[in-house]
């Protein structure tokens, strides 16, 4: 029996396959469909400070192989997910992930200070949602990236998980955060996209901009976590296109530690536990006790130089 | 609301245009939905990506049938699916229409006909007012398992000529169910409104998840932000307004 | 009859659709097939002062809707153009552009200079390719991109276009491009990607990163548009992913003067021909006598925002 | 070099499992291509992006056939095809093989039989040596219109057991053209330079033009890059090993 877990600074996934922020809920909704507890863990929808509403419809717009998105950040607000979606989570028999999303390194501060709870097994801090009007992405920067999480590294004792936009000086904010006491790095957010309706000659969405994600993305997203994994030693958690068990290879060939499936969750609603099973085969079948020896391959010449 | 929700693989039995670019569908297998209640459907690989909703048009023992109009890619891919092809089906999904109380109407615009049928077969004595733009279908169907049924089409086919809203009066009914488009239900509710006759309209919006999970369907109502594919599709009128 | 001419720098189009470079050699492939005289214009492969060799196969892999590319810039050299193809390229009836790469600015000038010939229509600096090993991309920085602009509009009095990688300080570097004297921004050239084989967990490309053209990326490239016509006032030339007139609408909607079709060329050989058919047909529907009232206008309210 | 080249839609007619992953697909409509030359197919969206290369399998009154295996997504989708079901196809492509001067051999392994075939037709008294990983198929094909032909496969189905360069000997031929895996093509060439015959390949490389334009296809060979897809698919092996 081949060992599928992964470790993440304190934590330790079952395997590593987690469901992506803002594609799973708080998980319960995909508990009527199949047991969410094969998953490696589950990401919350971002929590923020306050509720907030979103964005007016349309949000969804499909493009070849990609979605474009524009939620706008919807959520009930810290106290409501403290009282009612959290308890319910951590029934669900997985690793918790809280995503956390603030106006700025204080809100960040007060937010994991807040979900400094048992329970909580890491914080996500994404500084890279696209779809607020008006705010520059702080993962883009690498000072306003520092800034954030020496605030939060302060305000908790929680693993934190940075995760970064595509675009920016990625690469310097990743090892800013590395600096400032981060615990992973989750690489990526989507990818800035337009679409505009020909009968009307306006961006589809309300705040024009939206986010890109799906199998369109993949090379791209791979090709980050290749050269984020280059540059950081924090293990690099990767997302962006996943949608087959191939695609999950592929990014820990590239460096990741664990992945996060996303849109896949929409093309195919057991795409996340189909990947769990075709992992664990992979692992069998090419005789591999262990992630350890294809982790990152593809910077040392492939499967035979890492023997 | 936290009914099981499952994805199966269907066989298509029949795909048949009823009128040109509508057709009715139906797939082997055991379904359980409750009328107003949709499915995610899909029938391709990865583009476009996401599934496609689509009310329960009708439940036998055989399996289900989905009544739908060619309207971009997804509704073009359904329709050349042959007897022998496979679906890929997510459901049952959202709340349904409500246990009407009282006498009720049903009033569907063109393919927004889809939604009612369960509801006229489960809700006895109802009344069934159904518009079209062409060529009526399925008003047959209608007659079979509805009390009264008016019908109203641009050119006269069927009945009235005109728009549905036309031959719909709400004195008389308690309750009325809708789906069609947006003015059509804006003009509903206006009549319901003034009469004191409960509206209920099925929405529609696009979707990935369908289960709750994304807020990609979200519609804002009176009552906030809410989830076409879980809080509905089917919205008190006054909520929606 | 509606006017589809555009008018770039002192250029005039017959219609908005370019074959884009590196996609359609010199015209000639591709005129074994159909008029290509029907196209606005032709931009060159690559050319390089020297020949170059390119990198060894394979050379293109498949991803979701796109198609990665590592060809590493393989070209006759200056000398044999100018004998060989240059000449051919002016009998095809249609505007020549040519596309060229240098090691250096010096290099980029020499190549303009000696571009310098009747017949030659604009000359296209690419400042993006990203399948030369080691190399930074000039246009990914404004200083960089200024320099080389400069140089070359000290060599001739032709027409530049200046084409950018989408990632990077793009929209600086445009702007330090349009004060250094160029005349269009052509945006945008491949977006960095990998794949991994499995079999052998090694990157499929020699370099390691190809760059990702097609059909995924055309809401990224469509948002890169729209964002560089707000901060420009030159000509911008859309590319990336365009395969539909509707596509070709979008952009120019989105403040494109003209577009180029690339990867379109290889998912159907006519595209680019149907796409000028199609847009030709777009303005007699809507029953628009030329390509003004919709350009950018997606910036300004949509169509009627407009009139 | 400058020959027309044809975009066309064609219908299938026929699209058989000879062996189990092996196919020939007849298509109809009027084409020309010479022996070792290639088309460009389709049938399929904007995913994958890419037309597939196959060889000229046959030509008659009625179409073109081609012999394919299935190796991915793209041969995957072919065999689905169905009689009535259409294809995009765009050649043809290539350079194929030279006029042969003196004794011809043609020694194909698997579906790398495919650009032989045409051969076998065009230049009479031709002597055939195929190869098969399994059971061998279209032999009976190949001696209506070759001189000899000899079957080498796996489990020694059809003759001899092995691989088709051990029945092969290079004497008393002048000329051989080959099709095959690369392993058999390097063997092929050490054979024939030894005994002084002029050997032709035909190369495969992932293409996205076919037209020469792209240069995607290129293969290094000693007189520098080429194109498979132009200078080739048909390439001396001197040039290439
Ligand atoms: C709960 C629910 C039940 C539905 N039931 C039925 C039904 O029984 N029969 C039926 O014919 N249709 C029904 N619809 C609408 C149906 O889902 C859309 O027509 C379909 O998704 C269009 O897909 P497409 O790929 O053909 O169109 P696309 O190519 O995606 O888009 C074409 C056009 O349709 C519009 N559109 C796309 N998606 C939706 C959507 N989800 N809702 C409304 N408009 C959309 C777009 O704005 C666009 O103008 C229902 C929708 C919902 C939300
Ligand atoms: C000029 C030419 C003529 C050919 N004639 C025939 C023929 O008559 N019959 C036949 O069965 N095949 C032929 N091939 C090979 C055929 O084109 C590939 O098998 C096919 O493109 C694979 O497509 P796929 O989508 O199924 O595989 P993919 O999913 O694209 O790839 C699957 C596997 O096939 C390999 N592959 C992909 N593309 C090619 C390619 N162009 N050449 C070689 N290997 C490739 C990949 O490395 C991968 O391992 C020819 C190739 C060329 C270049
Ligand atoms: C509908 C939707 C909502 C999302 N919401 C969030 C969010 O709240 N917080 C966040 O960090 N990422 C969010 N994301 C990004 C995803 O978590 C993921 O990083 C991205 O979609 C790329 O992965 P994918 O291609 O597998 O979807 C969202 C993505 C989608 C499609
Ligand atoms: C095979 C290939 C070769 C290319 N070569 C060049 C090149 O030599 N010079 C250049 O500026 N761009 C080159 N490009 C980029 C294209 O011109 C185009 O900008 C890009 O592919 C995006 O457009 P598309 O999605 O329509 O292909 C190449 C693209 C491809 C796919
Ligand atoms: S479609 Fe995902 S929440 Fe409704
Ligand atoms: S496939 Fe484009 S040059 Fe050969």
């Amino acid at each position: 029996m081949p060992d599928t877990s992964v470790r993440i600074g304190s934590l330790v996934l079952k395997n590593p396959v987690l469901a992506a922020s803002g594609t799973f809920g708080f998980g319960g909704d995909y508990a009527r469909l199949y047991d969410v507890s094969r998953l490696g863990g589950i990401v919350s929808k971002a929590i923020t400070l306050r509720p907030r509403a979103g964005n007016p419809p349309p949000r969804l717009w499909e493009t070849p192989c990609g979605l474009l998105n524009s939620i706008g950040l919807e959520n009930p607000g810290l106290e409501a997910f403290l009282a009612e979606e959290l308890p319910r989570m951590r029934e669900l028999g997985t690793a918790v992930i809280v995503n956390v999303w603030g106006e700025d390194p204080e809100e960040y501060g007060e937010l994991v200070s807040r979900l400094s709870l048992p329970g909580v097994d890491a914080i996500e801090l994404n500084l890279s949602c696209p779809n607020v009007r008006g705010k520059g992405l702080v993962g883009e920067n690498p000072e306003a990236t520092a800034r954030v999480v020496a605030v939060c590294r302060r305000a908790t004792d929680k693993d934190l998980w940075v995760k970064f936009p595509p675009q920016g000086e990625v690469l310097q904010a990743a090892r800013a955060a590395q600096q400032a006491g981060a615990t992973a790095i989750s690489a990526a957010n989507t990818y800035r996209g337009l679409a505009i309706e020909l009968e009307t000659g306006r961006p589809v969405f309300a705040n024009a901009i939206g986010g890109l994600s799906g199998p369109a993305i993949k090379p791209l997203s791979l090709r980050l976590v290749y050269e984020l994994s280059q540059v950081v030693s924090l293990p690099v958690i990767g997302s962006g296109g996943i949608v087959s068990w191939q695609d999950a290879v592929e990014f820990i060939m590239a460096g990741a530690h664990a992945v996060q499936v996303g849109t896949g969750n929409f093309i195919d609603p057991l795409c996340a536990p189909k990947l769990v099973r075709g992992l664990r085969k992979f692992l069998v079948q090419r005789g591999l006790g262990s992630w350890e020896l294809i982790r990152g391959c593809a910077h040392r010449g492939g499967i035979s130089g890492a023997a | 609301m936290d009914r099981q929700v499952s994805l199966v693989r269907a066989e298509v039995v029949e795909n048949r245009e009823l009128v040109p670019g509508v057709f009715l569908l139906r797939a082997r297998g055991n379904f359980s939905a409750q009328p107003g209640q949709f499915y995610l459907v899909r029938a391709w690989g990865l583009d476009p990506p996401l599934f496609r909703p689509f009310s329960a048009f009708d439940l036998s023992q055989e399996g289900i049938s989905f009544l739908y109009a060619i309207r971009g890619r997804g509704t073009s891919l359904l329709a050349r699916l042959q007897p022998g092809h496979s679906l890929t089906l997510l459901g049952p999904l959202g709340n349904g229409w409500p246990q009407p109380e009282g006498k009720l109407a049903l009033v569907g615009g063109g393919v927004g006909i889809a939604p009612l049928y369960l509801a006229a077969k489960a809700f006895r004595e109802a009344d069934a007012y159904l518009g079209f733009p062409g060529r009526p279908y399925l008003v047959e169907k209608f007659r079979e398992v509805a009390g009264r049924v008016w019908v109203a089409s641009e050119r006269g086919q069927g009945g009235h000529r005109g728009s549905v809203t036309e031959i719909f009066t709400p004195d008389g009914y308690r309750v009325c169910y809708a789906c069609g488009p947006r003015e059509m239900l804006a003009r509903l509710w206006e009549m319901c409104r003034r009469a004191g006759v409960w509206l209920y309209v099925s929405l529609e919006e696009r979707m990935a998840c369908g289960l709750g999970a994304c807020l990609g369907c979200t519609v804002f109502t009176r009552s906030g932000p809410q989830r076409v594919c879980r809080e509905g599709p089917v919205f008190p009128a006054q909520e929606v307004f």
